[in-house]
């Protein structure tokens, strides 16, 4: 009892810096908007009026969050198992022991360098409809990206911006589960070669399981990136086409530049707190399907 | 207390020691009271578990005592943080510092303490000198083998000139080859310093071999404390007489060679072949050692270790022996409590 | 412990998500409590006209800065970007050097990050002065955060009678003048002379009223001299939401009650009348028959005038805001479209119902901020004044292409020679020149505009799609309503 | 065992696959530096040439005047800096106060700092920008920079590694007199220094191209960040600047890159660093 007493004044002093900052930048905010969440505003966000907690079903309930719901579940659903596929895809791939596989994984890793904002806007570049690099060389076989073009098409929006953020965390996830691989134990390779299995049952029987935990850390990493996702939508889309609103996600909702609630800071700041629980759901979800068969190293 | 000021006593009173809460409460060292004097190599022996390195802990300052009061000198340091108690420890993992050299790790505690420069490389060097490691200072502990870091954890220790070393099994991370010749090292180390050894060990060798005296533990209990023959020669319990000695004391059950309260022990090297003698059994194994030769043996009292002259007529095994002892050998304990009762 | 919080959480999450997948929707602006006015049909409640009392707004002292001892600093909160900011700070640069009493230092952002940072700041981190885009009038005046321009033209007796009336009029509600018109643009027809002449079109008699941009445009595809007549787009900030405002004043009817919001503050859209579902049927028919292809959102805001440039399948025309044609005569004449010049670029009045001229503001207005020291407000108003000023009207129109917001501007240098040698530059000036002076053509005002463009734009956006026109435009307006209702409760309506 | 001739064949086969994969996602990268490359006419050929001729600096050199790239570059390097190096001292201190003491309600106060990392910054942006404006920090470096200087991350990577620490080494100080601080910046901090350098490096790469906020916070050029000074090269009102922002994301993106392939090894360290220990 007394030396935890003891420790105590240090460990205040060195967890001030942290927990006061996180304190006033995210744990304020929070509860803060959680507050909004009940309650009405005018144009400045000043005065407000409570108008119930209920505001938080109602809003919930409402056509534009269940719409952008979907949006933001398709692209969680379509980014982050094809990004996982295609990042333990290349790193299967780079693990091999060949001359000159250095320059291909740092090929593989180079998105990696990548943000957002660049990486948005280099898919910009290439799928502009009448300038686009891509829509000009490919719109003879796809006449989808010159008209009206793979970002301006209902249909094929949210796939476009999806294949511009796949690629964008593809350095990321190829680091990951390559540094991954290389933490396998090469012997249980070899013993399971001596047993007698076939490079397929390796890779489902020995490198899978191994990989677990870059799996679900990578799992984690991208499905928050997709639920968050904003700047590669402001970029592409601004949450169009408008006709179906196809890639207003949640995060857009909120924020975007022509959402109905964009000077709503209640609706907004409920919105906000929605996506907050969302989260929380999906990282449990993760970590409860994947926890138990995790294995970790140590 | 200042730097150097050696008033080595060490004195335990009614110490305990208790970790966890509620149901999980588990009393690690429980009601201890101990003396050790100036200059002396006090070993704390027992099992993993009895509760000695936690008393050591106590003496460093690492832990708190839940009750009871520790003395080093004349001064109560219940809350005396451990910097202030004139002491050295040396870990069983040896706690050297990964990224610093050997000289820098020796000069450490010297630098903590803002020895000048030129003294503390004087110090650290002459340290250096007494356990062989002048030839090593630049490396770094990932480049020593187990023994010279063992050494360095010792330099460092010695090199602050404490008035009481505290000693976590320091050589159970060694070979035996090793663990041998350290052994030595360490008895003419204490002679050679002014200092008091408080050493913790499950190895009755090791107790045995450098200790001024035993404290014998057993689950957070002192069992006996005195010097190692005396230890040996009279037990004052069950538990000690088994602990210490290799093979261990034969403990008969109840009754046999002894009244129905007393348990009587026998060590191995006591018991004797003796036709007609009153432990009869038959031989199951014959342990042929060079100096000695263990004999086992099943009788109705359990099985028995005898320790024979390798001379004498060895009976095979199968055959059916009887063993006695002299009275003077025979060890009594209370059936109950395992207290020596003569 | 923690796996069955985990559980517990997943549960709830799951449930959340099937109460998600049964509820059924509702809008999502009624989430907080129902407005009372939302049932009310259109139309039928238009109160008295009020007028706003001029004595409980700020004054704007403009002698005060006769009494400021050394140099006033003041901050401009702008929203132009790339050259129109290095324009507008060559304008500032050379008020600061003319004269010591005041320097202005200039912030640029889009406008859509200067309204968020303005409204969202307090009123002491507000600059002295904010730059607004036309849809913000309302919003403006409900911050009650400003000093009305008009009592600033009053104070320093400001001389306005060279001012165009519709640039002031948008500006302007229930009698005062809020804020001045700086750089005014309006929709113009961008066409390609060449693929007009290809169809055998006279290339410099662009088509005024619906029905010749209609024959215009199948004389075009007929020809083969373009894939579409003319490339429509539905954004919020151009043709799903604007260019409707426009339609409407070309057509002299109120987009919103309230005479526009003007006389009154408004309480509903009134776009989904008839001439609304004639003008988007038209439309709508223009895209089914081939005539005119729609490019979307625009997200990237030019992609409606690059469909005129390209190669594979252009669309002969576009509308677009004027105030690009200065980048896009820059873009043809660095030689980037091979097969479109600088000189191959038309430029007429923007189409519209039975070619009556006229056309709304579009572009944004300079508020002085209510700092509460009258030598910054006075100071301001020091700049404002400067910046519309003729001669700095004609610079500021010479490179950008927005519209002079004074008549006298035409007449010095640099914009007079620019008209003299570019026809293409007077052509928003004169079809603002010629709107009629009514209120029709000054445009809604309504609290929430930009939302209800943006709400507008997804109905144009679905009947661009093949969706029902009214159906469409009912929805939209009803969502709109909403929008008004909520606003005007929460903001003093 | 197979046979040479099927092992070569094997080879080439893994070979290509390599090559392939490899093109395609370098594809966009090379697509854009190269538009970056041309100016002009040649910039937009149609059909558009992938080969790198007639390449000129001319479009670069544009886009680092018109967009004032040199300014907003040193302004993201300072943030960035000033961030990694905030973020490795708060994460430091906490990370110590869980790995090395013992206080009431630590297990709370932990739980508290991880369930800080699942708040999105869609629910904070909005009212720290109030808070920003109430401490006068719109349109500063202290708003740029304050609000990131914790990092849960990093205390969570950092006290993993602390905890790996022996015990003994601290309680071996501590007989010596060695204070936590002492302890903190003499023996734990140089002995998590792989770790602190790949969270310096995922922090910096975190502030370089973070977005929302510094869009939120900064209001002039003053302070802008190259991040949000690309989309001013992309402005719609101006047709005549769309190949200025294939040079602007060549700038912007070229630092990173360079990092890249620099530290690439710690970098991998710092990603993995949250994987591996899970």
């Amino acid at each position: 009892m007394k030396r935890k007493l003891r420790d105590l004044p240090p460990a205040l002093l060195m967890l001030v810096p942290s927990l006061g900052l996180l304190t006033v930048w995210v744990i304020y905010p929070l509860i803060k908007a959680i507050d909004y969440g009940h309650k009405k505003c005018d144009i400045s966000s000043r005065n407000c009026r409570d108008v119930g907690w209920d505001r938080y079903f109602s809003v919930f309930q409402s056509t534009q969050f269940q719409d952008s719901l979907i949006v933001s579940l398709k692209f969680t659903l379509m980014t982050v198992p094809i990004g996982l596929v295609l990042g333990i895809g290349l790193a299967v791939l780079a693990d091999k022991h060949l001359k000159g596989i250095g320059i291909f994984r740092t090929i593989f890793s180079s998105t990696v360098a990548t943000s957002v904002a660049v990486a948005s806007l280099v898919w910009f570049v290439l799928l502009q409809p009448s300038r686009g690099i891509l829509a000009d060389m490919l719109s003879d076989w796809f006449p989808v990206l010159k008209n009206p073009g793979l970002l301006n098409d209902s249909g094929t929006a949210l796939p476009a911006v999806a294949l511009s953020s796949i690629w964008a965390s593809l350095g990321f996830t190829f680091i990951i589960i390559m540094a991954g691989l290389q933490s396998v134990p090469r012997d249980l390779y070899e013993s399971a070669f001596v047993d007698g299995a076939g490079s397929f049952r390796r890779f489902t029987n020995v490198t899978l399981p191994m990989l677990t935990p870059s799996i679900l850390f990578v799992s984690v990493v991208l499905t928050t990136r997709a639920l968050q996702s904003y700047g590669e939508i402001d970029l592409l889309t601004q949450g169009g086409p408008q006709a179906t609103k196809a890639t207003t996600n949640i995060p857009y909702l909120i924020y975007g530049n022509n959402s109905v609630i964009h000077n709503d800071i209640g609706t907004k700041s409920a919105a906000a707190v929605l996506l907050f629980l969302l989260c929380l759901a999906f990282a449990a979800l993760q970590f409860r399907g994947f926890g138990k068969r995790v294995h970790y190293g140590n | 207390m200042a730097y150097g000021a050696h008033v080595a006593r060490v004195r335990l009173e009614h110490v305990s020691k208790q970790f966890g809460e509620g149901d999980e409460q588990v009393t690690a060292v429980d009601d201890i009271s101990l003396d050790i004097e100036d200059h002396e190599f006090m070993i704390l022996l027992g099992p993993s578990g009895c509760g000695k390195s936690t008393l050591l802990r106590m003496v460093a300052g690492l832990e708190d005592p839940t009750a009871g009061d520790v003395f080093i000198g004349d001064h109560r340091v219940n809350d005396q943080l451990p910097k202030l108690r004139d002491i050295a420890m040396v870990f069983q993992s040896y706690a050297l510092y990964p990224h610093k050299t050997v000289r820098a790790n020796i000069e450490f505690p010297l630098k903590v303490r803002g020895v000048p420069k030129a003294q503390r490389a004087a110090e650290a060097l002459h340290a250096a000198d007494v356990l062989g490691l002048t030839d090593y200072m630049k490396r770094k502990p990932g480049q020593l083998s187990g023994g010279q870091r063992q050494r360095v954890a010792l330099a460092r220790a010695i090199v602050r000139k404490p008035a009481v070393f505290l000693m976590d099994e320091p050589l159970s991370n060694l070979d035996a080859k090793l663990r041998g010749d350290t052994r030595t090292e360490l008895v003419d180390l204490h002679r050679r310093l002014d200092s008091t050894f408080i050493y913790v060990t499950h190895d009755q060798v090791e107790a045995m071999t450098m200790g001024s005296r035993v404290a014998v533990m057993n689950a957070g209990r002192i069992e006996q404390v005195g010097t190692p023959q005396e230890v040996y020669d009279r037990p004052a319990s069950a538990f000690v007489a088994q602990f210490i000695g290799t093979p261990p004391m034969n403990l008969l059950p109840v009754g046999v060679l002894g009244t129905d309260d007393v348990q009587v022990g026998i060590r191995p090297e006591h018991l004797v072949l003796s036709t007609g003698g009153p432990l009869s059994g038959t031989v199951s194994m014959v342990e042929h050692l060079g100096h000695e030769v263990l004999l086992h043996a099943e009788s109705g009292a359990g099985r028995l270790v005898a320790r024979v002259d390798p001379a004498s007529v060895i009976p095979a095994v199968g055959q059916a022996v009887q063993f006695d002892a002299a009275p003077q050998h025979l060890h009594r304990f209370d059936a109950t409590s395992g207290v020596r009762v003569s | 412990m923690r796996t069955t919080r985990t559980h517990r959480f997943a549960a709830l999450a799951a449930v959340g998500l099937i109460a998600a997948a049964c509820s059924g929707g509702d809008d999502i602006t009624d989430s907080g409590d129902k407005p009372a006015t939302s049932s009310t049909t259109p139309g039928d409640t238009l109160a008295p006209t009020t007028t706003v009392a001029l004595d409980l707004l700020p004054d704007c002292p403009t002698d005060a800065l006769e009494t400021a001892t050394g140099t006033v600093e003041i901050e401009f909160w702008h929203g132009m970007g790339s050259v129109l900011a290095d324009e507008l700070q060559k304008l500032a640069d050379a008020y600061n050097d003319s004269q010591s009493k005041v320097h202005v230092t200039l912030s640029g952002e889009s406008y859509e990050i200067t309204i968020d940072n303005y409204l969202q700041a307090s009123q002491d981190s507000r600059p002295d002065l904010v730059q607004m885009p036309e849809y913000m009038v309302q919003s403006m005046v409900d911050t009650e955060s400003t000093v009305p321009v008009g009592k600033c033209i009053d104070s320093s007796g400001f001389d306005t009678s060279e001012f165009l009336p519709t640039a002031l009029t948008a500006y302007s509600t229930q009698g005062v003048q809020w804020a001045m018109p700086f750089n005014v643009s309006n929709p113009v027809l961008y066409y390609s002379k060449k693929a007009f002449i290809a169809a055998g079109l006279d290339p410099n008699d662009p088509p005024e009223s619906l029905e010749e941009l209609r024959a215009y445009s199948q004389q075009l595809v007929d020809s083969g001299a373009a894939q579409y007549g003319i490339a429509l787009d539905s954004g919020f900030d151009s043709g799903g939401g604007w260019y409707v405002e426009q339609w409407f004043a070309q057509a002299q009817e109120y987009y919103a009650d309230g005479d526009n919001g003007r006389t009154n503050r408004a309480t509903q859209v009134l776009y989904n009348n008839q001439t609304g579902v004639d003008l988007l049927t038209y439309v709508q028919t223009m895209i089914n028959d081939g005539l005119a292809i729609s490019v979307g959102d625009n997200a990237s805001g030019t992609d409606d005038l690059l469909k005129i440039a390209d190669e594979s399948a252009p669309a002969a025309m576009a509308i677009h805001t004027s105030a690009a044609l200065g980048g896009a005569l820059e873009l043809l004449k660095s030689g980037v479209f091979k097969q479109l010049g600088a000189d191959d670029l038309g430029i007429g009045r923007m189409p519209g119902p039975d070619g009556n001229p006229g056309a709304l503001i579009g572009g944004a207005s300079l508020w002085p901020v209510n700092s509460g020291d009258p030598v910054k407000v006075a100071a301001t108003w020091d700049f404002i004044s400067y910046l519309v000023s003729a001669e700095n009207q004609s610079e500021w129109a010479a490179t950008t292409g927005y519209v002079p917001v004074r008549t006298d501007a035409l007449t010095v240098e640099p914009y007079k020679t620019i008209l003299d040698t570019d026809s293409r530059f007077s052509v928003a000036y004169d079809q603002l020149k010629a709107s009629p002076d009514a209120l029709t053509s000054a445009g809604p005002v309504v609290g929430p505009l930009r939302q209800i463009r943006a709400v507008l734009a997804t109905a144009v956006a679905k009947i661009f799609g093949g969706d029902d026109v009214k159906t469409a435009l009912d929805e939209a307006a009803t969502q709109a309503n909403n929008l008004i209702a909520d606003y005007n409760t929460s903001n003093g309506g | 065992m197979a046979t040479d001739a099927v092992r070569g064949a094997r080879k080439v086969g893994r070979y290509s696959l390599l090559v392939f994969v490899a093109v395609v996602v370098l594809f966009p990268i090379y697509a854009v530096l190269l538009q970056a490359l041309k100016s002009g006419p040649d910039a937009f050929d149609h059909p558009r040439s992938l080969l790198p001729v007639d390449l000129t600096l001319d479009t670069i050199r544009a886009a680092w005047t018109e967009g004032d790239l040199g300014h907003l570059l040193m302004n993201s390097l300072f943030v960035s800096s000033v961030v990694t190096v905030g973020v490795i001292v708060t994460s430091l201190l906490a990370a110590y106060a869980f790995a090395f003491l013992n206080f009431p309600l630590k297990g709370a106060t932990f739980a508290l700092f991880l369930a800080t990392m699942l708040v999105p910054a869609e629910v904070t942006v909005v009212i720290n920008q109030r808070t920003a404006d109430s401490l006068g920090w719109m349109n500063s470096y202290q708003g740029l920079i304050v609000p990131s200087l914790a990092s849960t991350f990093g205390v969570f990577l950092v006290r993993q590694v602390f905890l790996q620490i022996p015990k003994e080494l601290r309680e071996a100080a501590s007989l010596d007199g060695v204070g936590h601080m002492r302890f903190l910046y003499e023996v734990a901090a140089p002995l998590s220094r792989p770790t602190l350098g790949a969270l310096g490096l995922f922090t910096f790469l975190g502030t370089w191209n973070a977005y929302l906020w510094p869009s939120q916070v900064i209001n002039d050029d003053e302070h802008r960040t190259i991040q949000i000074g690309l989309n001013s090269l992309k402005t719609p009102n101006d047709i005549s600047k769309f190949n200025l922002l294939t040079g602007g994301l060549v700038v912007a993106a070229l630092p990173i890159f360079i990092m890249l392939v620099v530290f690439q090894r710690q970098l991998v360290r710092g990603l993995t660093a949250g994987a591996v220990k899970g």
